[in-house]
């Protein structure tokens, strides 16, 4: 996809705007990622009609009509590969898939799995709350241990995930993280992710102020920094699996690793190789007389 | 007159390949063929077997009894006996068998000629390796039947025509299992039926690939599925023909996923296609639901086996037609629609498509594993016949810029259907929401609202039952007595109905394609005239009889229904019939 | 005479808390209370409400307008005034309000008292938090209510007892809140109903956790869930009593785990639970059918929402009905219950888990969000009633050893019911065998194998329709009008049998508990003497009548549906009665 | 759980024979597994009336009904939560689940990727023959990408899953490696795996004749080593996993990683501390008069 680079264009931050009033709570992370998607995608040019938005359910699903795109709103933790078959229908589109932690390390943990190994080519937005936000509070799968929340008042019994070991076992292309605290920086991170080749996980720290108060916005805001500060380079996966797991003292911010020599699902599949149309221009009666001849 | 032979042996031992070649030998002679499978779930071993009965006439079914038992190890000489005609031919080549002695008096009572080929021998003089016995053994019962030798070589020839260093063995095996008809036991013969030139040039598909061919024809271009018996032969065959067709193919990690994966092709506007069996069809059904809210088009493909759990995986059913009627949480609108042969299994498809994208609607296409894998004699199909209609669909550029996001779910529309268009249109935006939702996709939970919109989704059922066709009557068309079926059960009805015993006793055989919203005119104007009504179905419950009740009141209390895992047989068909006749 | 009132604001405000200490209150005041939330799918913000409706006699319904409403935002002040009977009272504190005119003629024709409270000078005076604003407003209402103020001051005692310093300024603010109502407006009033003794020690409880106390009393000993509104509830607090109950609580990764887990530990011996709503039920299915095979007892909660899809997930309906029924791949015995209140949310768990165990089959328990967060006034459960029934369940060491394997699927027993033991007992071993098995658990693929045990698993079906109760009939007994519904219908329709309007009508309510298999016993008998037959159901399509129909041939014309999310409301409901029975 | 430690009893293996034939294609792996299995649990002295044998569906699965014991054969993909919820409604009762690589990487990944983290003390048995031999040879998630299969004649587009790593991702307890050429070795994988305190997780190299032409007897015959044989102590899972994930040249075979510090499910269920029973015997009428009283 040839995406036009950076004419920021004020006419189109205005078509993303919509009359709905946002509900999340006040100090809510998940005002900075909304924002940040109207930034990123107003800077690359792409006007509202031009871009698909797929949002799984949860808090941050709830945004879904708080801006203007094309836009999905389906089942909780089943985003994924809704977007997939999105994608792969029209692939000349920009797609950016949203979900939150319950949704992508719980009910569709699965898919997490396997849209990383099938490197569909598109963006997706972790909304990582620590917890299971719309239904009041449970522990997610990314929960530390000890945290007495909704239905364990004792914490849970089951070991926290690290995420990022396991999103790396899985041979990622394209691995970001950013904070809500940082709409530039979280901006930044969204306009590379949609030029990526492949998959692109970015993972969004997101304050969630009424039921996570393990990792605040002001923690986050003390632990974050950007690792192209310190002119970290992306290019190494194995130096870049370590600073995505190592969260004890310091959170990596930026672009943690990055690929484009790996081709995408869409490239690899044999019957589209020098195709032009996209699935959805292809849509008509097909003559099958030749295949027919096998069974005569 | 009808003429039937069956291969028996274990899974893995070449009964398919021998059925399909003698298979397609017989339809280039002229006879119109129907094959049938029965195998165990096992990958290797168990006792398999494959059927083809076969007549100048059309035949859909399969007999209990047949004129030739090709068996290719011992399980079927402990097995088979039972299943020959008089005067049948057992082929074996196990030595040194002796058969029980209530085998042995079948034997004599019925007359029954027993072949003890020696297959090994003929192997080694040929220095062939034992896959050809398979060959051997096909050439012998083309001898029995009486048919051209040039035939079956120029069949076979084709497909080896790459590897000629196979071929001359083939050849050689043909040639030997053919004489050995006339050398070693003289005028051994099976009187097959005069044959007919139109069936040569017919197709021999299953439905599967029938309906594999139907979903391209449809205009599908994206498959995604995960392997579930009887629903694999589907995948398995649009995924061989993917370089032809240029279509995506995604074996997908679970069914819920393949199910996502073909909703969001068909939101971009594209036509993608999934299959499954009941327990992953269960899986599905989430998604189901999530397309009624987004009113987004789909398609699903139900191949039924019977349940419950795993219950019979290589056996077939109609078990699970209340299951596609009712699944999925929350009230809306859907379409179950049903194959019933090759040739609607290629027409529906097209329909199906239509059906859900005129509608914005989940269409169910149920299947079983009868249709799946029976081999049908099928007329090529013609590409005139389906018309691609997209319903509501807005692509053009002035109509486009007109429209508001709210006219996407306007709850307004006197039919339910509302205008649609893709992403990546230029125009107003919308939000496919799953929370219900005011026109444009902005979450409304008012009470008007939700009554709007829920009469909204649900009017287009009303639509959708006006514009469906009625069940089509076979047979007599003023009929005393009145069976009322679907799917797989048509074909072997529709023998059934020709045979002597039923031919002249004004029966009409009311057959459903279209399952729900379910059209009962028809049904209740037959009801009136006919003496006795059946239900004829492949389940223990009768479905269709408590649907039609549920619909119309009408109780239908004869019921001739199979629930063991086999399709209806056309002997055993007829004689319930009969018997239900005299009541 | 019933008496009402409601604290609408935003989610997150305060408003249940103020709904809880009054509905206490009250209760121990000598009045049955019933409590109702209404609340949309956010965490904070939103228009929310909390109703109580209360009396000397039992309520188990709300009205649509009431006699207070206490509004915590400006939100209230735009919607609320229409929700008040003529000289009712509206509370709030936002100063410098101008009522639109349509709001200003309701005020005036009504004769609505608006009193703004000064409730931030109020919190100056007492140097206290914003959070006891909902003290102060309770005190006021509960001064309004002519109610004794230490009452009140005992039970908020009772909260803070371990909080000394927030106890003291709770005080003071009930006495200002107290205060308020004589000092500055004189004599504001609204008659309560009269008080009456028997309500004192009732319980004050929703049917979640009617439900969960049901759950443990029957011996349940793991619960496994995955949060769901409207089954969460549950969830929340049955893991919160853990400690005490000593059950392992598991939060699963999602439905299908913990339909899984439950069915592993109830495979074992123990009793367990799961709930979910419409969408994880959907996941759950297939375990459902795998239950069938294996004839695993278990017990599932459906808590029912709107859908299709995420629908309205904070409001109520019965949507699910036909889904419950008939969802799962194959065909199979199954129990289908709907709780309807606080009291049988109770009773009906040990009986789920009985059935369950007897039969060797799923049960489905219905609730919906109306029953799961209504507050009921319930009389303490009786410990005594309830009889823990394992059914077939051999425990006896002589037993065990003389068991067979095949013993545990025997398909020739005349109910179908087959002997269980559990895994750990020292006899024969089986397997539980999800593909079609003979006996012990062997598969067996055979015909008449499948035909035996599918049998055997519907026989029980006949055997529990017999053993069900009938639909129990509320009102009159030789109704004229004969009304029937299920589940979270029948507290209101109790209620609005007893109103004036309808008290005289001669009409009966025939409630179904069990659902499936439908006992029709009694509803045929009376629709032959009833004038005129109604269902009311909280539906679009009429479910119940669709089963009848199916069940019996009888078409039930008559339907008061409501499917905006919505419960039925109390005046509501007596206005479309009302209406039928002109007709 | 105290096991009986290696009475070997002759009559025990006879408890476990079944008149049912095994119906694996010849030189099936499963035989080996099948037998590593019957004498794992008779050197432990457990009769068949004392173990939970739980199968998921495929040829695996096609073993629940050739020997004795308490057995249970579900649905595809779902033996591990079936395996939880028994085991943890009788956890003095020991329990072995067996799944293929379909099953346990694609329909069941998310329930792997739980039960690892839950820690519930069962033993789990990868019947790895990197295929889906039961629906007749299609790829599985551990198929190598560029091999054809049923349904993917141009080899499939995904990346194949590394799945030591990801099962190191997950922080298991307990992880080895048998090939079902070693009966013996399996046996005693088996043993130990039975005497964990928590998940065992036990991969099983399992040669697929029919299906699997690119892992075959052969080529592990020739691969396999054992670890212990060049003196590997199990305890340190970054060594662990190094050994576990790199097979391109050598295969290590034998018990990878082990501790036995970290407490179970079970063990961390508050509820539980200081109980004796089972939930089975703990099934009885409840008096709830306590509860109650908060609603009075
Ligand atoms: C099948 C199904 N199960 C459960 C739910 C209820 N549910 C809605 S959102 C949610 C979890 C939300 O957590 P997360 O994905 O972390 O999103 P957040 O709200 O924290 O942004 C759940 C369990 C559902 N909608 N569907
Ligand atoms: C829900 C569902 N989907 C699909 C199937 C069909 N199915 C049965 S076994 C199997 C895969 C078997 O592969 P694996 O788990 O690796 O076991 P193997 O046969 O290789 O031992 C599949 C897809 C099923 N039974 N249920
Ligand atoms: S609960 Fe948390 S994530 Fe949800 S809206 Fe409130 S602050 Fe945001
Ligand atoms: S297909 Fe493979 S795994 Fe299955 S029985 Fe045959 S050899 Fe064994
Ligand atoms: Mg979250
Ligand atoms: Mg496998």
């Amino acid at each position: 996809m040839a995406i036009p680079l950076s004419t920021t264009n004020p006419d189109i931050m205005k078509q993303y705007h919509c009359a709905n009033k946002c509900t999340w709570c006040d100090g809510c992370g998940n005002y900075g990622v909304w924002t940040s998607v109207k930034r990123a995608l107003t800077s690359l040019g792409l006007e509202p009609w031009q871009v698909m938005l797929c949002y799984d359910v949860g808090c941050n699903g709830n945004g879904s009509d708080k801006l203007n795109g094309y836009r999905f709103h389906g089942l909780h933790g089943r985003v994924l590969p809704f977007a997939a078959g999105a994608k792969l229908a029209n692939h000349k589109m920009p797609l950016i898939a949203f979900g939150g932690d319950g949704a992508s390390f719980s009910e569709g943990v699965g898919h997490m799995v396997h849209t990383v190994r099938s490197h569909y080519p598109f963006v997706f937005c972790l909304h990582n709350n620590g917890n299971y936000g719309l239904t009041t509070g449970q522990a997610s799968s990314l929960t530390p241990q000890g945290q007495p929340m909704n239905t364990s008042p004792n914490g849970i019994p089951e070991m926290t995930l690290n995420s990022m070991d396991f999103i790396f076992s899985l041979e990622p292309t394209f691995v970001a993280r950013g904070f809500t605290g940082d709409i530039p920086q979280l901006t930044g991170l969204l306009r590379e992710a949609i030029s990526h080749r492949g998959f692109a996980f970015v993972d969004i720290l997101q304050a969630c102020p009424t039921y996570n108060h393990f990792a605040t916005h002001q923690m986050l805001l003390e632990k974050c920094y950007k690792v192209e500060d310190e002119g970290y380079v992306p290019n190494d996966v194995k130096k870049a699996r370590a600073l995505a797991i190592d969260t004890s003292k310091r959170i990596a911010t930026g672009i943690l690793y990055r690929t484009e020599e790996v081709p995408n699902f869409y490239e690899r599949c044999v019957p589209r190789h020098g195709k032009t149309s996209t699935l959805v221009e292809e849509v008509q009666k097909l003559d099958v007389t030749k295949l027919m001849q096998e069974f005569v | 007159m009808r003429t039937s032979l069956k291969i028996v042996g274990a899974s893995g031992q070449g009964i398919d390949s021998i059925g399909e070649v003698l298979a397609k030998a017989l339809k280039r002679a002229g006879f119109c063929v129907f094959g049938y499978r029965e195998y165990p779930s096992l990958i290797k071993g168990g006792h398999a077997s494959y059927q083809l009965d076969f007549d100048s006439e059309y035949v859909g079914s399969t007999e209990t009894n047949v004129n030739i038992v090709i068996s290719l190890n011992h399980h079927g000489l402990e097995h088979n006996i039972p299943d020959l005609k008089p005067g049948g031919i057992f082929i074996h080549s196990t030595d040194h068998w002796k058969f029980p002695a209530e085998h042995q008096k079948l034997i004599k009572d019925r007359g029954l000629v027993v072949v003890n080929m020696p297959i090994e021998a003929m192997l080694a003089k040929l220095k062939a390796k034992p896959i050809l016995s398979n060959v051997i053994l096909s050439a012998f019962v083309w001898a029995i039947l009486e048919q051209d030798i040039d035939s079956l070589k120029k069949m076979v020839g084709e497909k080896f025509a790459k590897k000629k260093d196979l071929l001359e063995l083939n050849m050689q095996s043909i040639d030997a299992g053919y004489a050995y008809q006339d050398e070693t036991l003289g005028k051994l013969r099976v009187a097959a039926p005069k044959p007919n030139k139109k069936w040569k040039d017919h197709l021999l598909l299953t439905g599967s690939k029938a309906m594999g061919l139907g979903a391209a024809h449809a205009g599908v271009r994206l498959y995604a599925g995960y392997p579930m018996t009887p629903s694999s032969p589907l995948l398995t065959y649009i995924a061989g023909i993917q370089n032809e067709t240029g279509m995506v193919i995604k074996q997908a990690e679970d069914e819920i996923t393949a199910a996502q994966i073909v909703s969001g092709a068909m939101f971009m506007g594209t036509r993608a296609l999934t299959a499954t069996s009941g327990g992953g069809f269960d899986l599905m059904s989430e998604t189901l639901s999530m397309n009624a809210i987004i009113e987004n088009p789909s398609v699903f493909v139900l191949a039924m086996r019977p349940g419950p759990a795993t219950g019979l995986p290589t056996w077939t059913g109609q078990g699970d037609l209340l299951m596609a009627v009712n699944t999925a949480h929350g009230e809306f609108t859907r379409c179950v629609m049903s194959v019933s042969e090759s040739d609607d299994a290629f027409h529906l498809m097209p329909e199906a498509f239509n059906i859900a994208e005129e509608y914005q609607i989940s269409v169910i296409v149920l299947t079983d594993k009868q249709i799946a894998e029976a081999l049908y004699t099928q007329a090529p199909y013609d590409m005139k016949r389906a018309v691609i209609k997209r319903g509501k669909l807005v692509t053009d550029a002035k109509k486009l810029a007109k429209l508001k996001g709210s006219d996407r779910y306007d709850p307004t529309v006197a039919d339910g259907v509302s205008q649609r268009w893709l992403p990546g249109a230029k125009a107003e935006t919308y939000c496919a929401q799953g929370d219900e939702h005011s026109g444009d996709g902005t979450v409304d939970e008012s009470a008007h609202n939700a009554i709007a919109q829920i009469d909204k989704r649900l009017r287009k059922a009303d639509a959708l039952l006006k514009a469906l066709p009625d069940a089509e009557l076979f047979g007599d068309q003023s009929p005393e007595t009145l069976i009322v079926g679907w799917g797989s059960t048509k074909t072997v009805m529709l023998d059934a109905l020709l045979s002597d015993q039923l031919k002249d006793k004004k029966i009409g055989y009311l057959h459903y394609t279209y399952l729900w919203p379910l059209k009962t005119g028809k049904f209740e104007a037959l009801h009136k005239t006919a003496k006795r009504v059946i239900l004829a179905e492949g389940t223990k419950m009768g479905q269709l009889a408590m649907m039609l009740r549920m619909q119309t009141g009408i109780n239908i209390e004869k019921q001739i229904l199979k629930y063991d895992g086999r399709p209806f047989f056309y002997d055993e068909l007829v004689e319930s019939i009969s018997k239900l006749l005299k009541k």
